[in-house]
């Protein structure tokens, strides 16, 4: 395994977008990268600083801002037969193409009965916690994921935001990449030969017996860490990254909480209605005579985000909640 | 709102053949869009219905131009371009049946018509959906160095909308070849021009883009036909993406559960003199280019059509129910 | 009670929604209605057929194809003093809105530290079943129903549709008021002095002992058929009209579902991550003890909507599928 | 992309009152983001962070024209805005520092002020957010009978988001007393205006509404004035809605994360000459309006200011955490 070691190199989650934004412009000259700034200025969270250098104006094409006019237009680029990479700069923003991603993307296979898919990949950072207040943190992921005819990925670790987007890429159909912005600076270690990864499991990221936590995205890392204080009191959570929230990877779960009999659901989106309510109705339809206690949710607090840092952590999960709600379920009904 | 005449181009010189062809062709839209309307009545047809009587000579002169390369983007009124495009009646009458053999696997009705064969890359029942997608169409061909137009078809309303704004500014900054056409018919539904429009002259607009744009006469088939050929000769040469505004008028309802509280019967009566259809015959015959047995023929020929897509459309199948969910997402993979 | 017989009328739920807005113009002159062609055309439903007559074209404004535009100018209207009621013609073109609404409405008083609150309130005509399909049929107000900051009224009655109106008018917050396109032909028997109604509470519309059938506008036809049928069978379905879908009322299904503890959520929106989850998970953690059966759910088979009849009815909820549904639930776990 | 000058309206007749008041106004809000960036160095601002250097002139200018009774809708890049409106300077620091003194309760940060006392509707987040928003707030003004302006900042990037299009359209048909003001500073983030729309002279676009529009030096806070006197007057006297566009620049990065790779030290170097607070002191020393002594007693005057408002902000109070979901929605009724 020397050779292998060898290969072994730390990145960012941000080099690692990088990294699989250039080696599928280079794969596939149908692909190209679209979105505000994503090239004279290096892309809002400098994850492109360098490809308009190597891929010229053509493939890393910035736009003016007109959310729903460039994501229309990579619609039609994908009907025309090209690869487009759309980078909508925050979830956020979204909101402005909202039509074009619901009314046409999501649904020009099915009303044309079959014969116009649309293979556009749409990357989008998301999330909160960097003190942007309400109009730049949301987490709208799981609400995307109500939508049938799109396909809604969440990678959460440096591997996944390496492999997804090639696989995104190979997808037929719309995909929506959601990055958390606060996970841009994580660092891990990857083969240098780390490529596409699948996009329809979900992970357990860590065994266990006592409950299933059920997370995705940065807060994947909470779960750890709560996991990681609560193995020091004798309680062994098990943490599953969901991966993608769209289609969703039920079995994952549900084996594990036919394992574990409890299962506490953590989600930086919003509680109602949330992918936390869809996770909490899958056990309760697929592992109902499973359950020890009712599924937990433990969501962000049903507000805009706020400025101020505390109080944008006090909206937000925390591990030291998710230990908190984790004795309490496994002690009350132990 | 009386008709306005706008600076006509020279008529084209069109010889016998043209001649047919272009009257059939019309001919062919308004005997089609009858033939809905009545089985509408006779419930055979459901869902929202957007008939283009009145507005033949736009979709049969800009269709003229373009080559079975070229690309089509419509709106929910777009029987006419789709059937002109080269979609059969049948398979357009099916797809309003709601039957498999639909030219949309019965799955989009009157507001969703697809074709693959024809690059006809459908209506679209959202107010200015369709323009984004069709830069990004053209887009697609510039970039793989294709030299094909993107011809976008909405009607006056949707110039409103901010994806219009977005879309013409796109296409112009990355020089696209699309060919958008307004089919400025007066109204958005029940809204007159005036309401819509803080500045009125729609081919105005283009020129806030800085692209170039002409006026026609929507309701003269030589005229729009003369005109589309130039902007997408010009497309066509890498000029870049053009504007044209075709001047018309929707005859029927907008759609049919329209009272028509909005404008006055004189109005529609008024703007039917000039109907494309009448005019372009008498012009012809005027010019000894066509005869009473020509359109006798005609007509004749697309009853014929018309009961064939009826029959067609009444012995096809319903899908099974059990498919209710495929195509939401693709089957297999794709390279 | 014969003068109060005497009063009685019968009208649709067009006529009663009408009414409402008439009502709203006389009373309050701050009170104006805009949107596309809710005047000279007298509304996409007909339902402002005539007000434009009674209240002139400042009042009954008809706006352009400006989705975004109208329904933030109302939010600027409402911050500067007036009482605006936008109606977007179906929510499906809401998305070209989404920006206004979520980034603007939801948050203007949060954001602003409780300065600024948008007594707005938006109508929109929703679901399926009238063979519009893909891109005309959906049912959004559950996923609505996720943003913090607006209001979600469902009225599924004619007495509703009437009263709604006012009360939403009277509230500081930006209420969205979905009026399901199939029931404006519904005809019911009201009070001459019919007029405003509560908002914060779920209704009882058929009580029951067996299984609690939870659902919303006009779902809850099908829902209350269904029951008719389950009732020559001795099952004594529970029928719960949930009226507002945020705030949802829990408590009322929460004490229904303790008195009959089953319950099965029906919806004509799409299952994953809809209101059905969210409902489903409230059951799940205030009533998870009282349940014999898990949760169920029946909703739009998740596919955009196709037009011909046929499929169309196999994609939404029917009476029929309610029927077999309740029967396995009570049977299976009698 | 070079400095464009534009034609400048004669200047004001200036009294040395006037120059002192236009001076002080621009250094408090240039003293004030000065502060802001050391803030946000030392951690005590977080979020991000647009700073208005360079464009001092707009907003003193334009506002000059404003009274009390109007409104403003402005963008994240809106400290200025705010402060010359009359919100002071240190509840605008509080505010950045997260305190529940700030003049949005710490729930807002740097781009969204909010003041009811001086009727500011806030920064916005969202690009071209505010335009419809102004539109409403003027459309009430209307219908209510109220002689008021609400004045509208928005930078050029936001010109090709589709709700320009949208509210200009809007504000036109509908005639409301708002006042447009876009202040091109050629960048969009790192998007040069050639690259963002296809039609560069932003002054244009409003012609395709059929509103009246003026485009001004942005750097001389005496055309800007004058500019915005008369368009404010227009607005006032019922001429309906008015377009200044405000020619301008930032000097400093677009936020606090800008490497500026998309322009050139060069570029940012020759703009800088023409900084509207020295070439305004310059003009005003030079015809006597202005001594040495006057420009010092100023920048005294202002660092005592922001001085005390650091003091303020720094002393003011947490919000507790169980405050978290106040506001989500109003508390009670309101008739
Ligand atoms: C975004 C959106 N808003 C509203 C509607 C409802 N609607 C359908 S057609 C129409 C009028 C469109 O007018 P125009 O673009 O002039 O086309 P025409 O019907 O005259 O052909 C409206 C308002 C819609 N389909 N999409
Ligand atoms: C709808 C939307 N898209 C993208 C962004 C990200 N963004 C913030 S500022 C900005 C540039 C805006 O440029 P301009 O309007 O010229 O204002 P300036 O920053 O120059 O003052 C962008 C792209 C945003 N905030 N909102
Ligand atoms: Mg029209
Ligand atoms: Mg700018």
């Amino acid at each position: 395994m020397i050779d292998g070691e060898q290969a072994l190199r730390t990145i960012t989650y941000r080099e690692a977008v990088r990294e699989a934004l250039r080696e599928a412009l280079q794969k596939d000259e149908r692909v190209f990268l679209m979105g505000e700034d994503v090239g004279r200025y290096g892309g809002c969270f400098a994850v492109s600083k360098g490809l308009l250098e190597a891929f010229g104006p053509e493939r890393i094409r910035d736009t003016p801002l007109s959310e729903s006019g460039f994501v229309g237009a990579g619609i039609g680029a994908a009907l025309g037969g090209m690869r487009p990479i759309v980078e909508v700069m925050t979830v956020n923003f979204s909101l402005l193409c909202a039509d074009q991603i619901i009314n046409n993307a999501a649904v020009y296979l099915y009303m044309s009965g079959g014969q116009f898919n649309v293979p556009l990949v749409i990357r989008l950072a998301t999330g909160g916690g960097r003190q942007l207040a309400a109009q730049h943190s949301r987490s709208l992921e799981g609400w995307y994921a109500h939508i049938p005819g799109i396909k809604i990925l969440s990678p959460a670790t440096v591997e996944d935001a390496r492999g997804m987007l090639w696989t995104a890429l190979q997808d037929p159909d719309p995909v929506l990449i959601f990055e958390n912005s606060g996970l841009y600076n994580m660092e891990a270690t990857l083969g240098a030969d780390a490529g596409p990864v699948d996009i329809h499991q979900a992970r357990v990221r860590r065994a266990g017996r006592d409950i299933s936590i059920i997370t995705y995205s940065a807060s994947l890392y909470k779960a750890l860490e709560a996991a990681e204080t609560l193995a020091k009191e004798g309680i062994e959570a098990e943490v599953i990254d969901l991966r993608t929230l769209r289609p969703l990877d039920e079995r994952t779960f549900l084996e594990s909480v036919a394992r574990t009999h409890r299962a506490l659901i953590v989600d930086e989106g919003w509680r109602s209605g949330g992918i936390s309510a869809e996770i909490a109705s899958r056990i309760m339809e697929g592992a109902f005579y499973e359950l020890d206690a009712p599924v937990a949710r433990l969501c962000s607090q049903e507000a805009p985000m706020p400025y101020a840092k505390h109080m944008e952590d006090a909206v937000l999960p925390q591990a030291a909640g998710i230990v908190d709600l984790v004795r309490h379920m496994v002690n009350a009904h132990g | 709102m009386k008709p306005k005449r706008t600076g006509k181009p020279e008529a084209a010189a069109v010889d016998r053949d043209h001649a047919l062809h272009l009257l059939r062709a019309m001919t062919r839209i308004r005997r089609l869009e009858e033939k809905c309307a009545e089985l509408y009545s006779a419930m055979k047809i459901r869902g929202f219905l957007h008939l283009y009587d009145g507005q033949e000579a736009v979709a049969v002169g800009v269709m003229q131009a373009l080559t079975p390369e070229d690309a089509v983007v419509a709106t929910y009124r777009e029987h006419a371009h789709a059937l002109i495009r080269g979609v059969s009646a049948g398979s357009i009458l099916a797809e309003m049946y709601g039957k498999q053999e639909g030219c949309s696997r019965g799955r989009g009705g009157s507001m969703h018509l697809f074709d693959q064969e024809t690059r006809f890359y459908g209506g679209n029942a959202i107010v200015g959906g369709g323009l984004p997608i069709a830069v990004g169409l053209a887009l697609a061909d510039k970039m793989q160095g294709r030299v094909r137009v993107t011809c976008c078809f909405f009607g006056e309303g949707a110039v409103a909308e901010g994806e219009f704004h977005e879309s013409l500014n796109l296409a112009v900054l990355w020089q696209v070849p699309v060919l958008f056409v307004c089919e400025n018919n007066l109204y958005a539904m029940g809204t007159a021009l005036e309401f819509e429009h803080a500045v009125t002259d729609i081919a105005r607009k283009a020129a806030c883009y800085d692209l170039p744009s002409t006026a026609v006469d929507g309701m003269d088939v030589l005229a729009v036909e003369t005109a589309a050929a130039r902007a997408v000769a010009a497309v066509r040469a890498g000029e870049g993406p053009q504007f044209l505004e075709c001047r018309t008028y929707r005859f029927r309802a907008h759609s049919m559960y329209d009272a028509e509280l909005y404008r006055s019967k004189d109005e529609v009566r008024q703007w039917k003199k000039r109907g494309p259809i009448a005019t372009f015959t008498q012009k012809m015959k005027r010019r000894g280019r066509l005869a009473d047995a020509d359109v006798k023929a005609i007509e004749g020929e697309v009853a014929r059509e018309i009961e064939g897509a009826v029959a067609f459309a009444e012995a096809c199948t319903w899908e099974p129910v059990e498919d209710a969910t495929r195509f939401v997402y693709s089957e297999g993979r794709m390279p």
